[in-house]
């Protein structure tokens, strides 16, 4: 069972992920995207990841592909250019080495000893979150207001970016 | 307490202080001077405790504090001084106050930025001649460069930024070999001892070992060229001085000053301490070649001066060859000639730093530096005419006064190493006498060539003040240079012994 | 009495400082002239009780060390001063000479304002400082400070008059001409520290008397580089250039400081280390030969100068050539003798030729002077006497000294000195030859000036004067010395009287001890002269011939009915000669040419050529400009397409994956 | 397996049942509240008391021409309404309705009955699937090819994401509280008395908190006085402007049921939820099951009549002051709540005390 | 403490990362919008959150007495704020290039070059 929703959820993911890149629709590319980062959220409570699932939701859906889409309709971009189109050797180039990459991971992954993962056992009584919240207060707590000091930088950022143009 | 940290103190002051000038409104522009004089004579009053404090029997490290910075590669704050940085850390911290109070009534721009730039590269300069680990000695040189940059670049004249990134790639040339030089050194160490250390103290037992034979890329002549370089550079020797007549003529009289009466000195140190502490046999071999350039620079120098219309750019010139005089005497490295070179670093920052302040008090006037636009000065000036000539005097080596000193031990003690080498080096005295003497001529004597130069103020009580540590030094070190002789006496004896 | 030598230089230091505290202060002339001369007569009056307590002793040498000056490895310089006979004599009349010469500044110097009284009486007693420094310094260096000190005296003094720019100019040219020869000077000094170890006197001639074999090369070395030093200093053949400019100083000045005692400070320098001289023939010779040509040289161009202070120049210059032929053949103390008698006699001839400025409203050309005598006879009969003591005619304080120096001459190349005997029989006859023309144009002066009838405009003659008594006072005082300045060193050996040589016997310590443990070649040349008692007298006659001859040449020349037509036709006989004589044989267009154009010139192609051209433009801006091309070439591999961007960034990740595979 | 699924199935058929009956009473109580506001009767013809008006209405929509604007871009067009229903009908499932301890069925005992599955992760989910809210808005918004519509939807998503945050840090408090991001656990929380008297609501507690978390929860689900995304007098009727039929329907549908909701958390996290202030029961199982729902439902009833209560008493913001309000007044005052539950716990007001 | 197994092999998740990668990777090469571009991006970056996971699934458990279980999870959140930061500055600036230019098609601007 758990098997065969990874699969689904994996091939869910592939097909939109492909439909994101390929789709010639901004709105629908994001759209896509989301039901990708669905998939993904899947897979991480599959995983045993319930609090990353929850967070791919938050963060991903909820917010970023948002402003995508903000951004999208804000910019009113009709249809994107055909794929590969403008410089086509490039392209080609690209594909080439892209997919050569893919296949260096995937021979990676295959060569790799498979062997199956576990859950944490404190997974399955109380969430992923209490440890998870523990841990960045504790042993990761310079990254995580490393973190909080890069958002800051980034909210200055975009909002001098969007503040300039106005004068 | 106080005394336990002087050095400390002395280092972090002038930096902390320029933090606390931070928050000052820059409009508040006396606040600044104020503040900035008050806390520069504090700094001279910790130094001269530091002199105090200073034992001069002792020939090592002296008054030490060591603290661990980054352990795993052997790099510690460790500070320290020894007889010959204990002059230059006062040299620095008497012209600190007296360039402060030139500035005074200068009417520019950012005084605070001014202030907060000389602080900063006050503790650079005295970071420079105290550190004795030398990755600390790196961070602090290359920290003198920025405020120096800055000084150059605002507050210059019409060519100001030229003259400072010529300024700055320059030294940053140098003392990036110089940085490589240090790494590889540390490596070296760590080979033959298996400890990671920056320490000059435990340097000293490893770098002499460095092989200096087998050709031009001997490890040895390596490292020291790459340190002599980057000390060349800063000297600045000869075929390297091209930027200094640009930064001195395009840098403010406050940076002219700094940057003749301390920065100089740093490459002229650095010879000292590291090409000759470190690799005394790369230095043997090396002697004849620096002592050729030492004499190119001092006649060459000379030379160029005395064709020079702009008067700063005359002094910059003499700079050259009164710096010739300094690697002469470490060149020749006998004891007498190298006490005569420390003796020397101070004496020109006294006597070049003066006549960078006078210079600029007669700019302030006229606006002007032109040997050309002056003539007949004596008369509306008397005062200043009579600073000048002393100035000029100590600066060509008169007896008495304290160029003399200098020069005296660097040629005597060189005499019996290079008797050719002093006597060309004496063409640069009557040289010097020339071109000082022939500004002198044109500036002050004759009649009053220019009516703009009609009525021009005499020094006020103020820049009597200013030039008046420098005058009572220039005659002390002339009639009793024994009282900045003997502290250096032990320490360069033990260097020289190595 | 003997502790208070510090109080000597230091009084004059003291009054130069207190007068340039009052100048700047604008303080009255009454107060500065009381300071200046105060000051003075008290360094004169300590030093005086000074030699008095000294001649009271056995002529011991009293060394007084007062404080560690350098000490920097194994060179220690010591500030300390030294009493022996030389410095005793030196100090005596350089103290009195200095008094009286303060005294006639007062009267002199009095149309000055108030600064510049001050200034000029602060400048005249740092010279004494420095001047007595020189002759009190127990070692070389010690000297060297008053040696650069009288010469810095000298640069002010001269261009004391700063506003006119020629003054200025000239005292520029007297420092730097001096310096070159200052440099041989400070070399010798390095010399000396590195054969001896030390520089103070009694350290160093000792040694090199006892060990004459083993310090020959040195003692040529440091030697000669005295002697470069001492023709700076004293204004000998080649740096003599600076003396004559040096007359554009204040008269007194140039009577104090440019004839009486500074440029004797060569002289006494050479004397002072005549040890090492005598250790080298070849320093002998040179001496001899420079003090000679110098002699004859200086004493031509004289004889056409129309400036009287020029005429008085250059004869200082002959004089001083004189005193250096003496050293040159071992004459020490006829050396220091004419030394002595010289600062008499041209002190008064400088000071009366400023009298008879003074009285002509600063005319200084003697073509439009004469007749003075009637005005002014107080400065005539001075003057007078002085000059009859500077051509040399018997009695005359003059005639002592030089008689000694050109019979000394005869002796060293009779007796063939040091195997040079033919050299120095040529510079005898040049030493007479210059006696003569020195008879000749002092008369000329003395005619030309004093004689016959004033050639001046209408409205200086009605204001001809006799000088004020502060001026007269010294003119009269060194008359008179010059007349019975003499008497110190009278030649008893001529009489058979040895007792009567008072400075001959007083120097004697100084010079001979030291020679008589070297044991040298020289001192039988001194000793006895080595010549006969005729012989002796037979050199007097010549050289008071010589100098008659010389006073009347002059007398037909310039006085009388024929006046001046003789001179005329002689000029227009031999154009060449005149034109030569009176461009003063076009040494310093000569060295316009050969020393100061070529320098500049290199200074020019070293700040333009080799500075900004080769070095900031080729070296330094090359490399930027080489960089800044290869940027530019490298800048096309920026596209500024973020895709090629992607791409290059994709293929590098590929690259490193390969890689890590 | 069997009864999780029968547990399942019948809770997705309760709140199904619940939420889709509480629409068309919420319609009707809504129009005939602000009859009652404005002193006027409303529909009182259709039914006793008008009370059938909201099925007349259904009966109308349903009936109505399904209009898809020629521009329009079909599939998001016709997908938004889909979505929002959905998006609003998941939210409500990890809400706890009442007390199931102790609870059988069937002789067998059942977990997550009413306590829906005990989710770890429960508020955590409700954000995720809140945060989704904003997609159906805007891409009915886009889709329409409609300026008013587009506006409206981009409107509702930066009114959406802007008082997210503040919503979210002030439900922060809570979580601090209670220490668990489980509902079930957040409402027990609450029970009992704070201070010796005072209920242990978290309103009570962190009033601040609540009063932005009802503000946001206003503004979350577009109802006046933040209602901008759809206001009429600007933009005809925001997003679903040009939806009609059973589309506009699932639109309104979602949004009674968005309000529904929110007033179930309101409830849940702040009112104590089922649970009633100082009263330990006598009683367990079902009886304490059914106690617990009625008084859980007759809270979210108060609420329900709150959110028409204000749409009727307030004036409509201007869309820069609801920005500025939402940024500048309620982001730095939940921050202040987060500080002032931190100075609670760290005081250990919140521990069981002598009180 | 025994680890709960789940019948998924870790290799697979890594396959899709891989496979997922390769997706976004295409997309950065073959898109000429700027924000398809960053879609794609934002898909590479969420491949490799997801091989995070599988190496964290993978051996999480195997050090769950340690701090370091948890890691894998903790990188992936950073990760995420990461791209938060990213898309905000990044979509700030396609605006404020789209308000320059009127385009967003990224072979369009050459402001970078030489």
């Amino acid at each position: 069972m758990v098997t065969w929703v990874f699969l689904a959820a994996a091939a869910v993911a592939v097909v939109f992920a492909c439909l994101a890149v390929v789709v010639r629709n901004p709105i629908l590319n994001v759209l896509s995207l989301v039901i990708v980062f669905f998939a993904m959220a899947a897979i991480f409570a599959l995983l045993g990841m319930d609090f990353l699932a929850a967070i791919q939701v938050i963060v991903y859906s909820g917010a970023i592909l948002v402003l995508f889409l903000f951004v999208v309709m804000l910019l009113n971009i009709p249809r994107l250019g055909r794929l590969g189109s403008g410089r086509p050797f490039q392209a080609l180039l690209g594909s080439l080495l892209a997919a050569f990459l893919g296949g260096l991971l995937l021979a990676a992954a295959a060569l790799l000893p498979a062997g199956l993962g576990a859950v944490l056992p404190g997974a399955a009584a109380g969430g992923t979150a209490v440890p998870i919240g523990r841990a960045l207060i504790s042993s990761h707590l310079f990254v995580f207001e490393f973190i909080t000091l890069l958002l800051a930088a980034a909210i200055v950022g975009a909002v001098y970016l969007g503040e300039r143009e106005l004068q | 307490m106080v005394d336990d940290h002087l050095l400390s103190i002395v280092l972090i002051a002038p930096a902390a202080f320029a933090v606390v000038l931070l928050p000052i409104p820059r409009r508040w522009r006396k606040v600044h001077r104020v503040l900035t004089i008050i806390a520069s004579s504090l700094m001279f009053a910790f130094s001269l405790r530091l002199w105090t404090a200073f034992d001069a029997d002792e020939p090592g490290f002296q008054l030490a504090e060591r603290l661990p910075w980054i352990p795993q590669l052997g790099i510690s704050y460790h500070i320290a001084v020894d007889g010959i940085s204990i002059l230059l850390v006062l040299l620095t911290t008497l012209l600190l106050p007296v360039v402060v109070l030139a500035a005074w009534r200068l009417n520019i721009e950012h005084i605070k930025s001014l202030h907060i730039s000389l602080l900063l590269l006050t503790t650079g300069m005295i970071g420079t001649f105290v550190a004795v680990d030398l990755f600390l000695f790196y961070v602090v040189w290359e920290i003198t460069l920025i405020p120096m940059y800055f000084i150059i670049g605002v507050w210059g004249g019409p060519r100001r930024i030229y003259a400072a990134v010529k300024f700055f790639i320059f030294t940053m040339v140098g003392s990036v070999l110089m940085l490589v030089a240090v790494l590889y050194l540390a490596w070296f160490h760590h080979l033959q001892t298996g400890a990671w250390s920056y320490d000059y103290t435990e340097l000293l037992t490893t770098a002499p070992l460095l092989p200096v034979t087998g050709g031009l890329l001997a490890p040895g002549l390596l490292v020291f060229a790459a340190f002599g370089l980057a000390f060349a550079i800063k000297v600045p020797v000869f075929p390297f001085h091209t930027w200094l007549p640009d930064a001195h003529v395009e840098a403010p009289t406050t940076g002219s000053v700094i940057l003749a009466g301390v920065l100089l000195k740093m490459g002229a140190y650095g010879f000292l301490r590291f090409n000759r502490g470190l690799l005394p046999a790369a230095w043997e071999a090396c002697v004849p070649l620096l002592t050729a350039l030492a004499v190119v620079g001092i006649i060459y120098g000379a030379l160029v001066a005395m064709v020079q219309a702009d008067v700063k750019k005359l002094v910059a010139y003499s700079s050259v060859s009164h710096m010739g005089f300094v690697m002469l005497g470490l060149a020749a490295g006998g004891q007498a000639a190298t006490q005569g070179a420390i003796l020397q670093m101070v004496n020109h920052g006294l006597s070049t730093g003066g006549l960078f302040l006078l210079v600029g008090m007669l700019y302030q006037r006229r606006h002007t530096r032109m040997i050309a636009d002056f003539g007949g000065l004596a008369h509306e000036m008397p005062v200043f005419t009579g600073v000048f000539l002393i100035v000029t005097l100590s600066s060509i080596g008169l007896p008495g006064l304290n160029g003399f000193v200098g020069e005296f031990l660097i040629l005597a003690g060189s005499w019996s190493r290079a008797p050719v080498a002093v006597a060309l080096a004496g063409l640069g005295i009557i040289l010097g006498a020339v071109y000082m003497l022939w500004t002198v001529q044109r500036v002050f004597w004759g009649p009053l060539a220019n009516e703009a130069n009609r009525l021009l103020p005499d020094l006020t009580v103020r820049e009597l003040f200013v030039m008046l540590p420098l005058l009572v030094l220039i005659v002390w070190i002339g009639v009793h240079p024994g009282t900045f002789l003997s502290p250096t006496e032990a320490a360069v004896r033990l260097l020289l012994g190595r | 009495m003997l502790d208070a030598l510090w109080l000597i230089p230091a009084l004059c230091l003291a009054g130069a400082c207190a007068n340039l505290v009052l100048g700047t202060l604008r303080a009255p002339k009454a107060i500065v002239a009381v300071v200046g001369v105060g000051s003075v007569g008290a360094a004169t009056a300590v030093a005086w009780a000074t030699l008095w307590a000294y001649a009271g002793q056995p002529l011991a040498v009293v060394v007084r060390p007062y404080f560690t000056w350098i000490s920097a490895g194994d060179i220690t310089v010591n500030a300390s001063l030294q009493l022996d006979p030389l410095s005793a004599v030196m100090t005596a009349f350089v103290t009195v000479v200095g008094l009286l010469i303060h005294v006639y500044s007062v009267g002199y110097m009095h149309g000055e304002g108030n600064a510049a009284f001050a200034r000029y009486f602060a400048y005249l007693n740092l010279f004494m400082f420095a001047m007595l420094l020189l002759v009190l310094g127990s070692n070389l260096a010690v000297l060297f400070i008053g040696w650069e000190g009288v010469g810095l005296c000298s640069y002010l003094l001269i261009g004391y008059y700063y506003r006119q720019l020629w003054c200025a100019q000239a005292g520029m040219k007297a420092f730097i001409v001096n310096r070159i020869g200052d440099l041989g000077f400070l070399l010798a000094i390095f010399a000396t520290l590195a054969a001896f170890g030390s520089l103070e006197f009694e350290t160093v001639f000792p040694a090199a008397a006892a060990d004459p074999a083993s310090f020959g090369p040195e003692a040529t070395v440091i030697a000669l580089l005295l002697f470069v030093g001492a023709v700076g200093k004293s204004a000998q053949i080649p740096l003599y250039v600076w003396l004559p400019d040096a007359m554009a100083g204040p008269t007194p000045v140039s009577a104090l400081i440019h004839a009486a005692t500074m440029v004797t400070a060569g002289v006494y320098m050479v004397v002072r280390a005549n040890v090492l001289f005598r250790l080298s023939p070849t320093a002998m010779l040179t001496v001899a030969v420079v003090g000679g040509v110098t002699a004859i040289f200086a004493a031509t161009i004289g004889l056409v100068q129309n400036d009287i202070k020029k005429v008085l120049a250059y004869s200082t210059v002959s004089q001083l050539g004189y005193m250096f032929l003496a050293t040159g053949v071992g004459a020490w103390v006829a050396a220091i003798f004419h030394v002595v008698t010289h600062a008499f006699f041209k002190a008064c001839l400088f000071l009366g030729s400023g009298s008879v400025i003074h009285a002509c409203g600063g005319e200084q050309d003697m073509r439009r002077m004469g007749g003075l005598r009637i005005h002014m006879p107080t400065t005539y009969w001075t003057f007078l006497a002085a000059t009859l003591s500077i051509a040399g005619i018997p009695i005359f304080a003059g005639f002592f000294s030089k008689d000694e120096i050109l019979t000394r001459t005869w002796a060293a190349g009779a007796s063939d000195l040091n195997g040079f005997g033919d050299a120095y029989r040529v510079l005898w006859a040049l030493a007479v030859a210059a006696a003569l023309l020195t008879a000749f144009y002092m008369f000329r002066a003395l005619f030309t000036t004093f004689h016959g009838s004033f050639r001046g405009p209408e409205e200086v003659a009605h204001h001809l004067h006799e000088s004020p008594r502060s001026m007269t006072l010294p003119l009269v005082l060194l008359g008179v010395l010059s007349v019975v300045g003499g008497f110190v060193g009278l030649p008893g050996q001529l009489l058979h009287l040895e007792g009567l040589n008072l400075i001959e016997r007083f120097l004697k310590p100084v010079v001979i001890p030291l020679a008589e443990v070297g044991g040298h070649a020289a001192e039988a040349a001194h000793g006895a002269h080595g010549i006969g008692l005729a012989t002796e007298w037979l050199l007097v006659l010549v050289s008071v011939g010589a100098a008659a001859a010389g006073v009347l040449l002059a007398r037909r020349f310039y006085l009388g009915a024929g006046a001046f037509l003789l001179p005329r036709r002689l000029a227009e006989r031999l154009p060449l000669l005149h034109r030569m004589l009176l461009n003063k044989y076009w040494v310093d267009e000569l060295y316009a040419l050969l020393v100061i154009r070529p320098l500049r010139a290199a200074a020019g192609f070293c700040w333009r050529v080799v500075d900004e051209l080769a070095i900031d433009t080729l070296l330094v801006n090359g490399t930027a400009f080489g960089v800044e091309l290869g940027a530019d070439l490298a800048r096309y591999t920026t596209t500024g397409n973020i895709r090629n961007y992607a791409l290059m960034v994709l293929a590098a990740a590929v690259g490193i994956a390969a890689l890590l595979w | 397996m069997g009864t999780e699924v029968v547990v399942i199935a019948l809770k997705l058929a309760f709140g199904l049942a619940v939420l889709l009956t509480t629409v068309p009473i919420m319609v009707w109580v809504e129009r005939r509240g602000s009859a009652l506001i404005q002193d006027r009767l409303g529909p009182n013809r259709v039914g006793p008391l008008g009370l059938l008006q909201p099925v007349v209405d259904v009966i109308k929509l349903v009936t109505k021409e399904n209009f898809l604007p020629s521009r329009a871009q079909a599939p998001i067009y016709l997908l938004a309404p889909v979505f929002a229903i959905i998006i609003a009908l998941s939210t409500f499932i990890a809400v706890p309705i009442g007390p199931d301890d102790g609870l059988t069925l069937f002789g067998r005992p059942v977990d997550g009955l009413l306590v829906a599955p005990h989710l770890d992760i429960g508020l955590l989910y409700i954000f995720a699937v809140a945060s989704l809210g904003v997609y159906p808005l805007v891409l009915a918004g886009w889709a329409s090819a409609n300026k008013f519509s587009m506006h409206g939807g981009i409107r509702a998503s930066a009114q959406a994401i802007s008082y997210e945050l503040a919503m979210t840090l002030a439900v922060v408090g809570v979580l601090m509280g209670a220490g668990s991001l489980r509902l079930d656990e957040i409402v027990l929380q609450q029970s009992g008395t704070w201070l010796g008297m005072l209920p242990r609501w978290n309103v009570v507690v962190q009033p601040l908190g609540a009063l932005i978390f009802v503000v946001a929860v206003f503004a979350e689900t577009n109802r006046l006085p933040f209602d901008l995304p759809e206001a009429e007098a600007e933009l005809v009727a925001g997003y679903h402007t040009e939806y009609s039929s059973l589309s506009f329907a699932a639109f309104y549908m979602s949004e009674y049921i968005h309000m529904t909701v929110a007033a179930a958390l309101a409830t849940t996290l702040f009112f104590g939820g089922w649970t009633l202030p100082g009263i330990e029961l006598p009683f367990g199982g079902w009886p304490q099951a059914l106690l617990g729902m009625t008084v859980f439902g007759l809270k979210v009833a108060l609420f329900l009549w709150f959110f028409v209560w204000v749409r009727w008493t307030l004036p409509r913001f201007r869309f820069d002051q609801l920005m500025a309000l939402g940024w500048k007044v309620m982001l730095p005052l939940a921050v202040l709540n987060f500080l002032w539950v931190g100075v609670v716990l760290g005081l250990g007001l919140m521990e069981e005390g002598p009180w | 403490m025994t680890a709960e197994l789940v019948p998924i092999p870790f290799t697979w998740v890594l396959a899709l990362s891989a496979v997922l990668f390769a997706i976004g990777t295409l997309g950065v090469m073959l898109r000429r919008n700027a924000i398809a571009i960053f879609l794609s991006l934002e898909v590479m970056l969420n491949s490799a959150n997801l091989a995070f996971a599988a190496f964290a699934y993978r051996f999480g458990a195997v050090h769950v007495a340690a701090a370091a279980a948890l890691d894998g999870q903790i990188f992936i959140f950073f990760v995420i704020a990461v791209a938060a930061a990213e898309a905000t500055v990044g979509l700030a600036l396609f605006i404020a290039l789209y308000r320059l230019r009127e385009t967003i098609d990224v072979d369009r601007f050459n402001i970078l070059r030489w």
